[in-house]
């Protein structure tokens, strides 16, 4: 990858994306090595491919809840499409093309129906998708029989996560391909022009012309495809997959893509900014790792990042400090005022 | 060019009067019809499924089903709250019931009142502050809700010692909680009366009324001058203090606390006011419907277990639910 | 090690299956500056795993060890992401807790290329894992099933049922540790046909569920002769359902009439309760012995011993009647 | 009354069809349509004829019919019987694609553009093409070409939207309907966001398009405009056609007449009667407002129960110097010295509450009304407070307050229960500004566009309620885009230019012509177009 700082900060503002990402990325790479130094570790290629992993891991799942917040929706379902994912490949079975070719199906299924629902209807996509995440969870046990499943092809798991120069696997380089497919798409199609305006201002893009229903269509299909094609992908590399449901990719996910610079809003925000927000996240574990932090200040590090991500996000905080600020500078107008008595010309 | 081979839109398809964006009066009425039909269909299929299920018809089983939508149902008036105040939902309401507990369970060697105060002003005083953040600088609630789940459930465990805690006292101190009263389970009297406070202050306070208007639009509340702070902290604290109430009646039953007693309440209360009908993007919907809905969710995960069905599929089915809740609510919304 | 005074060890009475005595000056000398890394379960979520990870973690430090705790919510991707991580960590030995069998063979195939031992605890593996892994310190679930069977039938013959219907409750049905469990119990039941077990129901681990399901089965048994017996296979689960009884009116305990509660594992909860009178029994399977254990192993292995593939701790039958010896072990 | 369009105008836009000679055959001509919306009859019988070039006004009064009329052109509402004719051949309009396919384009009441798109962007966007690809040379020719065709060469194609004036951006949608090649402009009420200025901005395009041979169908309720900008005029009272007349000919006077029927009254009587405050026992407040960049920094001084109307283009700043004083706008500083040496800083909505300062916003769906609740809880929404004791509201109280100003606004609704989202738009706003009548006099009152959007019937009994509370001692500052409205209803006309005070005046000894040329001081002679209109 051979961006020039140039391009990529193009790239960032041309899409709407914001400073942050770039900052967050500094930061986390200087938290990073400060914390390494502290624990009196050296840095390894071992710790790029423990962060491409984690990037693997996570990497789709923010992808596609920043996709579906671009577009001015929000996907609850995540979570529970990435674990559905994983089951159905595993139920499935047989060659991985096959059965990662059901959980794909499963997710464009899902996303078909939510993506209607949400469309059509114009009902609240944070609605229709949490009764999507309690929906899956159920199918993901239901097919399951509450058992963990395991793979028959324990190779093909080995194989996507074997070292490829070191620090890049072949789930990573998979991933990593589809932050460059889609960054392609949002920026250089017209598709892209219209997830964002449907996000900006969906009436107006309704009004233009934009065919909503299809977008937003696509945007939970997408969503939904990459959820589950992570999940199927991380049951691969785990040989096995459980059918219980957990918020970890939420989270993760969620803190990314703010972090990332994507509006909560919609309308804004790059796969760039995205990708940052995941690498800038998995440099932070990958640090807290080393330092062997316990579970319970892991959850308090996490919490409070995410707390300060949803105060940098929160309009009127902004707008309130940006105030504060111009308020010192300037008192009123000062002077004799204009006299609109009347009385004057009377 | 001609405008046949340039489909180009020249006509604004939707941008007035169009399906979603505005449902005219008729469809309004169908959709009605429509929402009686199902719920009826519903209620029919209900009753059906509770007829051949035995044991469905017991006052025993009556009581185990008041019992469980109870404890849910309490988390779910503080969630109803917060999504009448347009705040969305909070996915943090389960941890506050857990870490209200092991509060509960830590106190108790100071006396039960001052173990039940602690409790519910922690609770208050940490959902609060989420209200506070929400309603000041209308920060996202999903997001804020999850980093201060994460930040009760670090600090909880920090507190607790890693640990379950159990209490130090005689049972009889505080087992009152969770026994039976007059063959009544406790729990059921608690949520009844937190039902009845809660929805008459939505109607007849002004904090309450306050609380619906900026649910329903939050720029007009700004330029009505309503406290819109004030008012997010309300519904917040009240939600803290509802879903304390569930975590220290549970641990009050099972004689400890741990994390473990967040459960599903998170989700399952927001389940329970999402079928009660509550509109999700603020300003409709009542407290009486979420008890409505608690009652449902409760009656079909009980058939669903008597009949012998797995786990999954009670969750299956309470999911549906959901979405068939959702979808009808939107159909006969105004807007 | 690991703090616990001379008389625990002796009343800790962890069979430990075919250990040679390592001495615990040799222990010192095989940990000192070597860095273990332990890839576990979290205490923020389950109170045993804090607790073991503490004592494991001070027994380990103790011999002089460097230890990195990677904790996690029983999430087996962020389990799998962790034992990467710890790998990179390039650790003289990994202590690790699976979550089943299959998952694990990637993982240890992994550790074996980059030659690092593997200590797993807790789960039985199977297959290709229990060949990979060096050595495995697990619990007879069996055993614990036979224990929590004795303390239920002593129990309801106390309370004096000529017949009684019974609940079980487990944790998560698919485990293996708890087919093994259920397995144990029901040897011994064959005994006792009077005693049925009419339903087992799958909780989860969710306490919540637990009582929910409990006083459900409960109110729909009324009509059938009702509930007697309740067994669980860990002790909160019992308290819940113990909790639920109440609420319906029932009372636990070992009188007549009363509801009769057994569990497998014990904490804190279940000494509690077993002191309250509102549970019979327990079993110990206990985090202190399974840390001392561990350390044991892990010791003997990085002396470079010849180390048993398996060792199988037994666990004790606790009651109301010698729970006093196992209040320290017991409370976590 | 003829059906064709009248060639004898002196504008650019007939000058095509005066050679041509012939009787043109109208592009567009709707006959005897009618439409019922259940009991509701919005068209009946009317007729509607277009022609080739022609800018037609179409007028009438709140719920007559209009949109109603253009929603059949653009496809969107299908008559229960007449037809449509185009280029004097009967066709289908069953759905918006029918009308896109026969060169109909529609430009909403509000615009339609994406503000975080840039100009290319917007003006291609949900056009044709193949999805995946953008040609990206012939895409920029595109754009410039169509952004030439409404006078914006200047604008750079990449230029974000957020960043262009309400004109430009009602061109940029205009061009963006050009590049579908629409032959009839449908603007249905398309200044009620505009400001003058940019009107004029517009109707210089609008006029070059017709020239062109582009046909414009217009509707709005500023009559001034139609009969600048319009070669005739139709008027459709109670859904039926009432004129069709050359707008020429028409007198301003005649056409309110037309569209009123007798229920006109002149409203600067109305004013005069009122009786001014006493300029002897004045009470005089300081206002002062700085808002960078948008408001360098105005002191204004005012006395306390008269009508001061802010007057200035979009980007004058008027609105954002009624949303400071209210608190809304965190950007700013805004203070008012009030008798006996107070000063209220107005730093969010609620000081500016305390300070007594009421606003009434020009958005009355979004910042306005709470859309959900009844009529009866909006109109009580600021007063919970007044009506609660220790926190429990009073329901008589409730009920008492509500139904009073629901009197005194002369609302139309079947109830207080009645949602308020079932009120008519004049009616929505009748609530919204009776919600801040009342209020105990020494208050201040913010209105920003007060009737928007209200017929010309409604906004005379806006009026009266302004002027009454004026009366009992509420001092009043509303901002309005229509010089007639400013000069009926103010006392003293204040008028902005570029965040600046530019003119104060007495309203009765202004004129509509010295006021616009007051606010378009420096942009007049830019905007203005070139023939000299
Ligand atoms: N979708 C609808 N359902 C029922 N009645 C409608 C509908 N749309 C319009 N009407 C009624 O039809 C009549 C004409 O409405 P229309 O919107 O055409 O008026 P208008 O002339 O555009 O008014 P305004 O100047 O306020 O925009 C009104 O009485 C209105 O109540
Ligand atoms: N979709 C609809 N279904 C039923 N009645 C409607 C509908 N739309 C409008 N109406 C009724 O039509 C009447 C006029 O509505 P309309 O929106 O045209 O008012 P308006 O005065 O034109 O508003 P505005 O000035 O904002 O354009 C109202 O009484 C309203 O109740
Ligand atoms: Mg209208
Ligand atoms: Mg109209």
């Amino acid at each position: 990858m051979s961006f020039r700082p140039k391009t990529l900060a193009r790239g960032l503002r041309a899409e709407g994306g914001a400073l942050l990402p770039v900052a967050v990325l500094v930061v986390m790479a200087v938290v990073f090595v400060v914390l390494v130094g502290t624990a009196d570790q050296s840095i390894t290629s071992a710790n790029g491919y423990n962060i491409l992993q984690n990037v693997a891991l996570y990497g789709w799942v923010a992808l596609a809840l920043g996709l579906t917040m671009i577009a001015g929706e929000f996907d609850l379902s995540t979570p529970a499409m990435f674990t559905l994912g994983g089951v159905v490949a595993a139920l499935v079975g047989g060659s991985p093309a096959v059965a990662i070719g059901a959980a794909v199906a499963a997710g464009i299924v899902v996303g078909v129906v939510q993506g209607l629902l949400v469309a059509r209807l114009d009902i609240s996509s944070v609605a229709v998708t949490l009764a999507g995440y309690i929906v899956l969870s159920g199918v993901a046990l239901t097919v399951s029989g509450n058992e963990i499943t395991t793979h028959t092809n324990l190779d093909f798991g080995f194989e996507i996560d074997r070292p490829i120069l070191e620090v890049f696997s072949v789930r990573s380089l998979v991933v990593l391909a589809g932050f460059a497919l889609i960054g392609l798409l949002l920026r250089y199609t017209r598709i892209g022009t219209e997830l964002r305006a449907v996000g900006n201002d969906r009436r107006a893009a309704r009004v233009a012309g934009v065919p909503i229903a299809r977008r937003v269509v696509l945007v939970f299909v997408l969503s939904a495809v990459g959820a589950a094609a992570s999940g199927a992908l991380v049951s691969y590399s785990l040989s096995t997959a459980a059918p219980n449901v957990n918020l970890e990719p939420l989270i993760f996910g969620v803190t990314a893509i703010v972090l990332g610079g994507v509006s909560v809003y919609g309308g804004k925000g790059t796969a760039l900014g995205i990708l940052i927000g995941v690498i800038a996240l998995s440099l932070l574990e990958e640090g807290l790792v080393l330092l062997a932090i316990p579970d319970y200040v892991a959850n308090i590090v996490t919490g409070g990042l995410l707390a300060v991500v949803a105060l940098i996000a929160a309009p009127d905080l902004l707008r309130g400090g940006v105030a504060a600020l111009r308020r010192d500078r300037h008192e009123g107008a000062a002077g004799a005022p204009v006299d609109a008595t009347g009385a004057t010309s009377r | 060019m001609d405008a046949r081979r340039n489909p180009g839109l020249l006509v604004p398809a939707l941008a007035d009067g169009g399906a979603a964006a505005a449902p005219s009066r008729w469809r309004v009425s169908s959709a009605v019809t429509l929402q009686r039909g199902v719920i009826g269909a519903g209620l029919a299929l209900l009753l059906f499924f509770a007829l051949t299920t035995d044991g469905f018809f017991t006052v025993a089983n009556a009581k185990a089903i008041a019992t469980a939508a109870s404890l849910v149902g309490l988390v779910a008036i503080g969630q109803t709250l917060i999504m009448l105040g347009g705040s969305g939902m909070s996915l943090s309401l389960g941890m506050t019931s857990a870490v209200s507990a092991m509060a509960f369970v830590g106190l108790l060697g100071e006396g039960v009142v001052i173990a039940l105060l602690g409790a519910l002003v922690l609770a208050a005083v940490t959902t609060g502050i989420q209200g506070f953040v929400v309603g000041r600088w209308a920060a996202n609630a999903v997001i804020v809700t999850i980093a201060a789940g994460l930040l009760l459930e670090g600090f909880g465990s920090w507190a607790a010692g890693h640990g379950d805690l159990t209490p130090t006292v005689d049972r009889d101190v505080y087992a009152f909680l969770g026994r039976p009263l007059l063959g009544i389970p406790f729990p059921v009297y608690a949520f009844a009366v937190a039902a009845l406070v809660v929805q008459w202050m939505l109607r007849r306070t002004r904090d309450g009324r306050t609380l619906l208007l900026v649910g329903s639009s939050r720029e007009a509340a700004r330029a009505a001058a309503l406290p819109l702070t004030r008012t997010a902290v309300f519904a917040f604290s009240i939600a803290g203090v509802c879903a304390a109430l569930t975590g220290i009646m549970v641990a009050a039953t099972q004689h400890h606390a741990s994390l473990s007693i967040q459960g599903n309440y998170t989700f399952d209360s927001i389940a329970a006011t999402l079928v009660g009908g509550t509109l999700i993007s603020g300003g409709r919907g009542s407290v009486t419907r979420t008890l409505i809905g608690a009652l449902v969710i409760a009656a079909v995960t009980d058939i669903a277990l008597l009949r012998g069905y797995s786990s999954g599929v009670q969750t299956l089915v309470k999911g549906l639910l959901v979405l068939v809740a959702v979808i009808l609510v939107r159909l006969t919304a105004r807007r | 090690a690991c703090g616990s005074s001379d008389d625990e060890a002796s009343t800790g009475t962890a069979a430990q299956g075919s250990t040679s005595s390592g001495s615990a000056e040799a222990s010192a000398a095989a940990l000192e500056g070597k860095r273990i890394a332990v890839v576990s379960c979290a205490g923020a979520q389950n109170p045993w795993c804090g607790a073991f990870n503490e004592d494991l973690t001070h027994g380990l430090e103790e011999g002089g060890a460097r230890v990195t705790v990677l904790e996690d919510p029983q999430d087996p991707a962020v389990r799998a992401q962790h034992f990467n991580q710890a790998l990179s960590l390039r650790p003289d030995l990994i202590v690790f807790t699976a979550l089943d069998s299959d998952s694990s063979v990637p993982l240890f195939r992994r550790a074996e290329a980059a030659g690092i031992p593997v200590v797993n605890y807790n789960q039985r593996l199977e297959g290709e894992a229990a060949e990979l892994v060096t050595a495995s310190v697990i619990w007879s679930d069996e055993e614990l099933g036979q224990a929590l069977a004795r303390n239920l039938v002593g129990g309801l013959e106390a309370a004096g049922y000529r017949e009684a219907n019974l609940l079980g409750i487990t944790g998560t049905a698919s485990l293996p540790q708890t087919r093994d469990l259920v397995r144990g119990f029901e040897s011994v039941m064959a005994r006792y046909p009077q005693y049925r077990t009419i339903s087992i129901e799958d909780s989860n681990y969710d306490p919540n569920r637990a009582a929910e399901l409990a006083s459900q089965i409960f109110a729909q048994a009324r009509a059938r002769g009702g509930i007697q017996g309740v067994w669980a296979n860990v002790d909160y689960i019992a308290a819940a359902a113990a909790g639920a009884a109440e609420q319906a009116g029932l009372r636990p305990g070992t009188r007549s009439g009363d509801l009769v509660v057994a569990a497998g594992a014990c904490a804190s909860a279940g000494v509690n309760a077993i002191r309250a009178g509102t549970q019979v029994g327990t079993g110990t399977k206990t985090p202190r012995q399974t840390a001392e254990a561990v350390t044991e192993t892990v010791d003997r292995v990085l002396a470079g011993e010849d180390v048993e593939k398996v060792t199988v701790l037994a666990p004790d039958q606790v009651t109301a009647d010698n729970l006093d010896e196992f209040v320290e072990l017991c409370s976590y | 009354m003829t059906s064709s369009p009248d060639t004898t105008g002196t504008q650019a836009g007939s000058a095509s069809s005066v050679e041509e000679g012939a009787p043109a055959v109208p592009l567009v001509e709707v006959r005897s349509a009618s439409k019922a919306y259940g009991p509701t009859v919005a068209l009946r019988e009317v007729s509607l004829s277009v022609g080739a070039g022609e800018i037609h006004g179409l007028c009438g009064q709140n719920g007559a019919g209009k949109s109603t009329l253009v929603k059949v052109l653009a496809g969107l509402v299908q008559l229960d019987s007449g037809t449509v004719l185009l280029d004097g051949r009967p066709i289908e309009l069953s759905r918006p694609l029918d009308a896109q396919h026969h060169g109909i384009a529609l430009v909403d009441q509000e615009l339609s553009v994406v503000p975080a798109l840039t100009v290319e962007e917007n003006i291609l966007l949900g056009g044709a093409g193949r999805p995946f690809v953008r040609r990206r040379a012939a895409d920029r020719a595109r754009a410039r070409e169509l952004l030439e065709r409404v006078g914006l060469s200047q604008l750079s194609p990449d230029a974000r939207v957020e960043s262009l004036s309400m004109a430009q951006r009602q061109l940029v949608e205009i061009a963006r309907l050009l590049g579908r090649e629409a032959r009839l402009l449908i603007l249905d009420e398309p200044t009620a966001s505009l400001s003058r200025a940019d009107s004029l901005v517009v109707f210089a395009a609008l006029r070059e398009l017709a020239a062109r041979g582009h046909s414009v169908l217009y509707v709005s309720h500023r009559l001034d405009e139609v009969l600048d900008l319009c070669d005739r005029v139709t008027v459709v009272r109670d859904g039926a056609r009432v004129a069709d007349e050359s707008a020429t000919a028409l007198e301003p006077a005649r056409l309110i007449e037309l569209i009123m029927g007798d229920l006109h009254r002149h409203e600067r009587a109305a004013n005069a009667a009122r009786s001014a405050p006493d300029a002897s026992d004045a009470v005089e407040l300081v206002v002062r407002v700085a808002q960078p960049p948008r408001i360098g920094g105005v002191a204004l001084r005012i006395r306390a129960g008269s009508i001061v109307g802010l007057a200035g283009q979009v980007g004058s700043g008027t609105s954002e110097l009624l949303r400071a004083l209210a608190g809304l706008e965190p950007g700013g500083t805004a203070s008012i010295e009030l008798p006996g040496g107070r000063v209220a800083r107005p730093t969010s909505s609620r000081a500016a509450q305390a300070a007594g300062i009421d606003f009434v916003s020009n958005d009355r769906k979004g910042e306005g009304l709470f859309l959900e609740r009844s009529v009866g809880e909006n109109l009580v929404a600021t007063r919970l407070d007044r009506i609660s004791r220790a926190g429990i509201v009073g329901r008589r109280a409730l009920r008492e307050v509500a139904g009073r100003l629901s009197e005194r606004v002369h609302v139309k609704t079947r109830g207080l229960d009645a949602g308020v989202l079932e009120l008519s738009g004049g009616n929505q706003q009748k609530v919204f500004i009776g919600r801040c009548l009342e209020r105990g006099s020494d208050r201040i009152l913010l209105l920003d566009e007060p009737t928007r959007g209200v017929d010309v019937h409604g906004r005379a009994e806006i009026h009266d309620l302004v002027r009454e509370a004026a009366g009992n001692g509420t001092t009043v500052i509303f901002a309005s885009g229509e010089p007639d409205e400013v000069l009926d209803l103010a006392d003293v006309v204040v008028c902005l230019h570029g965040g600046d005070v530019v003119a104060v005046r007495r309203a009765e000894e202004m004129t509509a012509s010295d006021l616009l040329a007051e606010t378009t001081r420096g942009r007049a002679a830019a905007t203005e177009e070139p023939d000299g209109r």
